[in-house]
């Protein structure tokens, strides 16, 4: 096991190094010049060039790419060059956010979207089955900016349960911040809820039709007995690949929530910085995001290793 | 009163008829063995008396469960919603693979315990499993083992040790050792014997195998496509079967020596195998030396012309390994080949196209030797790649006479796999080896998966094919008697190695190595 | 002919039936406003602009007064010209490499598999972000950002069902006649899992079809005066608690349009040969 | 009380001396920092920081008196060295300050006593105290210059309480203000980009007010309610269709012309702007007192258009690029513009561009044909008179005619000449004029003293209150 984890732990840092390096030398050879950018369009020349130096601009692409790696492990991952403050910092403060949001919205599309899956696999072939499949078929299928919308404009516009957007730091008052983050969390968690329902249910049908199944049956379980018992943890595993596929996509979702709830997430971070051309704060900000995704399929492969004794196995237990 | 009873039982599948009228009763203690070809229902007949059916199945007739107290069923009621609580209390099933029979993530002493809490609550404590586990003959620790940890062997015992643990007073088996291997079949027959006579248990054992029913039961049904041909005590019906269909099961359970034919003497050997050697390396890390699986250790032996080498081995012990480094499918590790003037192996190189049009290969399953997606016609043209030489008319002809050769009709030729059945398509697979015109042809167990009243015609066109072109046959089996009627000499293979070697009558009669007596122990005969 | 019946076969299951008709009507739809729309999409009329229902106009006229319905047309044109190009990048490069990864295996196939973990890390948001700061942003950066996140996706597909392939006795067949492994993989392997990829297709269509809508959504993606149904409908977002229609329309459509491929790609596996669909199928959104 | 004012763009750091963003003065201007003058919401100059002041006949020198008893947020006193420190380091050589050129005139600034200061500018300037009224010149403190990006200290009646990153700017009240006392607790200024996002979060209750809400075609639905005020005044900006008047074609009259004569102001402002704008026939604001009203110098008539690019050469048409910035008046208005265009066979290919491209592409690098763009600076009619300014015009009588503007005191002189410059700009047809931005607030109904104009940037909050 411990062999197993070294292994898949070097393996992400090499996913992290070669995503470093990808993300560094692409936008480094980007056109356009931040310190222009910053100081306007009246600049002179010697202001341009006194920025550049400050930020550290006119040395070797490898010697900052050196640095920039050295920071990440220290924490300095030096100045924005828009907002002047340390940009750790600033993904720290979006993070609060942003982590929160992804989390919530994979807890939440689990508790939705397994059960549901399971209800559907014991009824397969009933109405019951082909009701909350239609319902996962529409989840799948609906834009989740265009959900989003339509939750603000049912619940916060028109009801004025939950407010329309905006976020409240936790230190400040977690309740608020709580609020805040409910209808963002369910516009991201349905959908996935809705596609997670039908892994499950497509995976448990799968189980449904094994013979430990039968063997089980054999033994005197009615058939749901037989199910919840052996089956659903079973099918749980290709579904738990799934979700860890889903992670990525859960990601990618709350910078287009953010949107919709003018959230201070890490989307938007990235969005202000790239339009301000601060791609101290867009490379960043951009690992953050990649690495988060990494880790968690780490987890997600970790877990299975965990649960499936024939991986435990595998992995040199 | 018999312990259970099947009176005019019938299913279908919409409008597929797939039982009819069968009548079929265990009695207490007995021992009830069901034969038939595959897809004749055997398995259906077991289910409904689980009340496991699938639920398309439509089922009529009457049910019969005498335990204690008597209960008639009308099979139409069968279902879900049906109370049964005899499954796993009265009636104990073991089913067919033992691979996939067991819940993968539990451990086989919580498996077992499941059964226990349902059906006997006071038993349910480690040390009753540890009996369980070694009334199959496992050990009391192997309790907190997963499946995946246990040989299929073993794994049969645990679905079996599952089945008992409700003291039941009717087993269903159905088909448990056909997956096995021969050493590891026979035990597990043993030991159904022994523990339905100490328990007292009905006993309702499914096999396609005749020999294995015949090693257990005392009483037989024969099922052909659904309906009951011929039933009664088991001697009487393999001593003097009424029914032609019976008739056949009984006769191609016990193969015959078919006659010698002449060949040419010949000094040069046209295989020389010289140190074969395969090994298998998995490693899991980078760090970590290798995990090595010598499949193939050191083997020579040589091969004339017109010749049939057998060889037999129990399972995993390098048979298949072997083949393939002969017909240069995969490299050597060791050792090389010395064909026909051609050499190959480890240090020589790889198989030279001039040696690859002379051996040939036929596999043992004809459903997957074919692709699906290509017509007959292009999978039986395309060994004639290596002979460029040939105009598209001349390769043509090749097939349509390899297609004469093997009794089918060049018109079949348009279509596509599915529509030949498994004795056609073995034939096929014959004619695509035969194309080439090899010299040697290697045969991995070419006719295990073929129902056995199939298996005498595919052995007898073999034989043909050899007296008419004089080929050399390389025949791995594991079926002694199969063996002993088609080879001249065998090669008992064991972990890798060749332990023994002679004319096939020599080996089997007097067999040295303890693997071979095992080997020949293990064969149920009827 | 026998494609053809196996084809007409796959209409006894409903879900596929409905999500063919669904989607070949769009398709068709979308395919016509290269050459005709009941009125041109770059006129600009703003008198008629929010124009409801009319016989002229039968869904009505957007924010410059121009045709709904032409809109959405070509709106679907744009849509599924990213997703069918996004899907087109994945399967050639895709394919090649996880046919590759089952036929070569040893290190190539683990520094192919290392490829695709590594891809996946990059959801198709974060690869068009990085092209956008590049390069600005267009409907092309999509079609290359979901591209590229397919990828993966065809190759983990093509090399499981590739491997089961590679099982089977017919591919020793093939070798025992001397093929190599390309010719292995071109004439048996890849015919053998063309459904396979085909449904996973369709599916990948849907979903590049939204995840094209959210990357214009947040800017990313098709830029005016071109026009996407993601454009429309982002467009459309701030008119609508005046004018709800105008959201109303292109959301519609890409739901059903995403509806339609996925009953079509569900049918398509739910015909399929079980051992090979369940190789290496996968179903996530983007 | 505690004003809610949404904004659309979040400035990049706090610092107005250090910063083009218009986003920066909207939260700090007037509120938190101020100036020696300031401007009020008609764009006249008051005393501020400095109390009154005199100027030399020459209009060379000015002398101001400072305010007496204020001190910066963070207690330091404010006195004329203070004024000094802030001129000087905004005209330095290193400075980063955006709008230099507000004091590239000065040659001297020097204390006169700890509350008089005198300014020595190398010409007469006509809008030198407006300048000096504008956010680039407010007055900071040497203590505090370096850390104002994150942490404003000014002496405005507001000051800086927290600044949570994408998401809001906090200021409160100061109550050691020195002069009027403000009525406003709390100031809370959140960002939403998305003007989908604004709508729902104003009906939703969450925001006060915008002081320029950014989608004009959901003001229909606020006007509807009667919970808000929709006020549309007037901006700087005159938006305009900016020419590149040194590439080909278009460094042909006629076909500027031709442009000029195709271009349907009112159905840009319509279709774009939702209505919201006024047209403008030069580059000059319609509500200043100088402004002309050249709208019919080539009135709208496509068949003239035609003949002229006929007689340019180009009878059927040409193929131009108009690069368009994301703010909606451009990318709308490109498209309504390309049809037009496309009527005289003119056809565009629209791009898309980021600020920071358009700035380095057409700004800096005068790479483009058209590009579409609203200039925000207050009485920018001088820009014209510089041929290296992107527009690329090169017109001795214009750049003679500014010169003369610049040094000129008198009102109806300057009047006269800002006339002649306008329809100089108009008759050349230099750019298309298209319309002066709108300013399009909305605010609650029981809000008061908010600006319905703003001819600075900035959001005076200094007269904002509730009713009861
Ligand atoms: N769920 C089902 N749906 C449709 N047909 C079925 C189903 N289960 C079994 N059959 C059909 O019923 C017939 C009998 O099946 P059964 O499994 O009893 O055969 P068997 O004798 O056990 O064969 P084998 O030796 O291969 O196990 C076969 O033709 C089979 O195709
Ligand atoms: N590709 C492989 N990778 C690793 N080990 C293998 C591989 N192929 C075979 N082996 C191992 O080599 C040994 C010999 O296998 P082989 O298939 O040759 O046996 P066999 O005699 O043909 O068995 P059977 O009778 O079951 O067909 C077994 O232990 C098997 O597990
Ligand atoms: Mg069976
Ligand atoms: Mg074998
Ligand atoms: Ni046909």
């Amino acid at each position: 096991m411990v062999g197993y984890l070294i292994q898949r732990l070097l393996g992400v840092a090499l996913t992290l190094l070669v995503a470093a390096a990808l993300i560094f030398f692409l936008l480094d050879v980007l056109p356009g010049d931040p310190a222009r950018f910053m100081l306007g369009i009246n600049a002179s020349d010697e202001a341009l060039n006194a920025l550049r130096q400050q930020l550290g601009l006119d040395q070797p692409a490898f010697v900052r790419f050196g640095q920039w790696l050295m920071g990440l492990f220290t924490g300095d991952l030096g100045m924005s060059a828009s907002q002047r403050a340390p940009i750790a910092e600033l993904i720290l403060e979006r993070m609060q956010l942003s982590l929160p949001l992804a989390f919530g919205a994979l807890v939440l599309s689990t508790l939705i979207g397994l059960p549901l899956g399971i209800l559907a696999a014991q009824n397969q072939g009933k109405i019951g089955d082909a009701g909350l499949m239609g319902l996962a078929q529409i989840g799948i299928a609906i834009p989740n900016f265009w959900f989003a919308m339509l939750l603000v404009v049912v619940f916060a516009v028109t009801l004025k349960w939950l407010p329309p957007g905006g976020f409240v730091p936790w230190a400040e008052n977690p309740a608020a911040a709580f609020r805040a983050l409910i209808l963002p969390t369910i516009a991201l968690a349905l959908p996935q809820a809705a596609i997670l329902a039908r892994v499950m249910r497509t995976s448990l049908v799968d189980v449904a039709r094994q013979d430990f199944i039968r063997t089980a049956r054999a033994k005197g379980l009615s058939k749901n007995q037989a199910l919840w018992r052996h089956g659903v943890r079973n099918a749980l595993l290709p579904v738990m690949t799934i979700m860890g596929l889903q992670f990525a996509f859960l990601i990618a979702g709350t910078i287009i929530v953010e949107n919709v709830f003018y959230l201070p997430g890490l989307g938007r971070l990235i969005f202000t910085a790239i339009s301000a051309r601060d791609l101290f704060v867009v490379r960043s900000a951009l690992l953050v995001l990649v690495g988060l995704v990494v880790i968690i399929m780490f987890l997600v492969d970790l877990l299975y290793a965990l649960v499936d004794p024939r991986l435990k196995k595998r992995a040199g237990n | 009163m018999s312990l259970a009873s099947l009176e005019n039982l019938s299913i279908r599948f919409g409008d597929r008829q797939v039982l009819s009228n069968i009548n079929l009763r265990i009695e207490a203690g007995a021992r009830v063995g069901l034969v038939g070809e595959s897809g004749s229902g055997k398995s259906l007949t077991a289910l409904s008396l689980m009340n496991l059916l699938p639920e398309s199945a439509e089922a009529s007739g009457v049910i019969h469960l005498n335990f204690g107290q008597h209960v008639k069923i009308d099979a139409t009621q069968l279902g879900e919603d049906l109370p049964f609580p005899y499954r796993g209390a009265q009636i104990g099933m073991v089913f067919q693979e033992p691979m996939t029979a067991l819940n993968p993530l539990m451990r086989i002493g919580d498996q077992i315990g499941e059964v226990l809490a349902l059906h006997r609550p006071d038993l349910n404590t480690k040390a009753h499993i540890g009996q369980l586990l070694e009334e199959v003959d496992l050990r009391a620790d192997m309790h907190r083992r997963y499946p995946h940890e246990l040989s299929g062997g073993q794994r049969q015992r645990v679905g079996l040790a599952m089945a008992l643990a409700g003291e039941p007073e009717l087993l269903i088996a159905d088909e448990p050792t056909s997956a096995l291997d021969m050493i590891t079949q026979r035990g597990v027959i043993d030991l159904i014997k022994r523990i339905a006579s100490a328990r007292q248990m009905g006993l309702l054992f499914i096999s396609h195998d005749l020999g294995a029913v015949a090693a257990l039961c005392d009483q037989i049904y024969v099922l052909e496509k659904g309906k009951l041909v011929e039933h009664g005590d088991s001697q009487t019906i393999l001593k003097n079967p009424q029914q032609p269909y019976t008739q056949r099961l009984v006769a191609a359970a016990k193969p015959t020596k078919r006659p010698e034919f002449s060949r040419p003497a010949q000094r040069e050997p046209l295989l020389e195998i010289d140190g074969l050697t395969r090994q298998f390396r998995q490693k899991r890390y980078f760090w970590q030396s290798p995990d090595i699986t010598t499949a193939v250790d050191q083997v020579s032996f040589a091969l004339h012309s017109g010749e049939t080498l057998g060889l037999v081995g129990p399972s995993g012990c390098g048979k298949t390994s072997l083949s393939r480094m002969v017909a240069g499918l995969d490299s050597a590790q060791g050792g090389s080949v010395q064909f026909d003037g051609h050499r190959f192996g480890h240090g020589v190189g790889p198989i030279p196209m001039a040696a690859r049009r002379e051996i040939s290969m036929v596999f043992q399953d004809p459903f997957s030797s074919f692709d699906p997606r290509m017509r007959m016609q292009d999978a039986l043209l395309e060994p004639l790649h290596l002979m460029p030489e040939l105009t598209t008319a001349q390769k043509q002809k090749r097939v349509h006479e390899a297609v004469q050769r093997v009794g089918l009709s060049i018109d079949m030729l348009n279509r596509y796999p599915h529509a030949f059945s498994g004795g056609q398509r073995q034939r096929l697979a014959i004619a695509r080896a035969i194309v080439l015109k090899p010299k040697l042809l290697i045969l991995d167990e070419p006719v295990s998966a073929l129902d056995v009243s199939i298996r005498g015609d595919v052995l007898a066109l073999l034989h043909d094919l050899q007296e008419k072109f004089g080929m050399a046959y390389l025949f791995i089996s594991h079926d002694l008697d199969v063996v002993r009627a088609v080879t001249d000499r065998v090669m008992v293979m064991d972990h890798g190695k060749i332990v023994e070697h002679g004319k096939v009558e020599d080996v089997f009669d007097h067999p040295q190595a303890e693997i071979t007596k095992k080997l020949l122990d293990a064969r149920l005969t009827i | 002919m026998r494609m053809f019946k196996q084809f007409a076969s796959n209409f006894r299951h409903p879900s596929f039936a409905i999500g063919f008709v669904l989607s070949a009507v769009l398709i068709v739809l979308a395919l016509l406003s290269l050459v005709w729309t009941p009125h041109p999409t770059d006129g600009v009329n703003i008198a008629a602009r929010f124009g409801s229902p009319s016989l002229e106009h039968f869904l009505g006229t957007d924010f410059f007064g121009r045709d709904i319905f032409s809109m959405l047309m070509a709106g679907a044109l744009t849509s599924l010209r990213v997703a069918v190009l996004a899907v087109g990048i994945g399967m050639v490069v895709g394919v090649p490499l996880g046919l590759l990864a089952a036929g070569h295996g040893g290190w190539l196939e683990r520094l192919i598999l290392r490829f695709n973990d590594f891809v996946f890390a990059f959801p198709a948001i974060i690869t068009a972000i990085i092209i956008t700061t590049l390069f600005g942003p267009s409907a092309i950066n999509a079609m290359i950002a979901i591209g590229i996140f397919n990828i993966p996706v065809f190759a983990r597909v093509a090399r499981g069902g590739a491997l089961s392939i590679w099982t089977l006795d017919y591919v020793d067949a093939a070798r025992l006649s001397g093929l190599k492994v390309w010719q292995i993989s071109v004439r048996h392997v890849l015919p053998n899992i063309l459904s396979l990829l085909i449904v996973q297709a369709t599916i990948q269509l849907s979903l590049g079809i939204l995840a094209e809508a959210g990357l214009s959504y947040i800017g990313l993606g098709t830029q005016p005066p071109e026009t996407s149904l993601g454009l429309m409908l982002k467009e459309a977002q701030s008119f609508f608690l005046a004018y709800p229609m105008q959201a109303v329309w292109p959301g519609l459509t890409i739901i059903i349009f995403v509806m339609a491929l996925n009953l079509m790609g569900d049918g398509l596996r739910d015909q399929m040969d079980p051992k090979l669909s369940k190789a290496g199928g996968i179903n996530v959104a983007g | 009380d505690e004003l809610r004012l949404g904004m659309v763009l979040e400035p990049p750091h706090l610092d107005p001396t250090a910063g083009a963003a218009a986003a920066i003065d909207e939260v700090v201007y007037a509120n938190l920092f101020e100036g020696l003058t300031r401007i009020d919401q008609n764009g006249a100059v008051l005393p501020s920081l400095a109390t009154d002041w005199s100027i030399s006949d020459d209009g060379t020198r000015y002398e101001f008196t400072l305010k007496e008893g204020v001190t910066f947020h963070d207690g330091t006193s404010f006195d004329a060295e203070d004024v000094k420190f802030s001129l000087d380091r905004a005209r330095a050589e290193d400075s980063v300050n955006a709008q230099k050129g507000i004091f590239a005139p000065i040659t001297n600034v020097e204390v006169l006593a700890t509350n008089k200061i005198a300014i020595e500018i190398a010409n007469p300037q006509g809008d030198f105290l407006f300048n000096l009224g504008r956010g680039d010149a407010v007055i900071v403190a040497p203590e505090s210059a370096e850390t104002n990006q994150t942490n404003p200290v000014g002496t405005g009646p507001f000051k800086f309480v927290d600044w949570q990153q994408g998401s809001k700017v906090i200021l409160e009240k100061n109550p050691d203000y020195v002069g009027d006392d403000v009525y406003l607790d709390r100031a809370i200024f959140t960002f939403i980009s998305d003007p989908n996002a604004a709508q729902n979060a104003m009906l939703a209750g969450e925001l006060d007010g915008f002081a320029n809400f950014p989608a004009p075609e959901t003001l229909e639905i606020f006007e509807a309610d009667p919970r808000f005020n929709v006020v549309v005044g007037s901006t700087e900006g005159e938006t305009i269709l900016a020419t590149n008047n040194k590439a080909e074609p278009f460094n042909d009259l006629r076909v500027r012309q031709a442009i000029a004569h195709v271009i349907d102001r009112q159905a840009i402002i319509d279709g774009a702007m939702f209505g919201y704008g006024t047209p403008i026939g030069t580059h000059f604001a319609p509500h200043h007192p100088y402004y002309v009203d050249l709208l019919n110098t080539y009135p709208h008539d496509v068949a003239k258009a035609k003949e002229l690019l006929a007689a340019a050469g180009y009878e059927s048409g040409f193929k131009a690029t108009l690069k368009l910035p994301p703010p909606t008046y451009a990318r709308r208005g490109g498209q309504i513009l390309a049809a037009q265009l496309r009527e005289i066979g003119i056809e565009l290919e629209l791009v898309n561009v980021e600020w920071a491209q358009w700035l380095e592409d057409v700004f800096t690098k005068k790479d483009y044909d058209l590009t579409i763009v609203s200039h925000v600076e207050p009485f920018d009619i001088g820009i014209y008179a510089n041929p290296d300014y992107y527009f690329q015009y090169d017109n001795v009588v214009f750049q003679a005619l500014i010169e003369k503007l610049n040094i000129t005191n008198d009102e109806d002189d300057r009047k006269a000449l800002a006339a002649a410059a306008e329809t100089i700009l108009a008759d050349d047809a230099v750019n298309g004029y298209l319309f002066q931005l709108a300013k399009t607030g909305v605010w609650d109904t029981r809000l008061s003293g908010m600006w319905p104009n703003s001819p600075v940037e900035g959001n005076d909050l200094t007269q904002v209150k509730w009713a009861n």
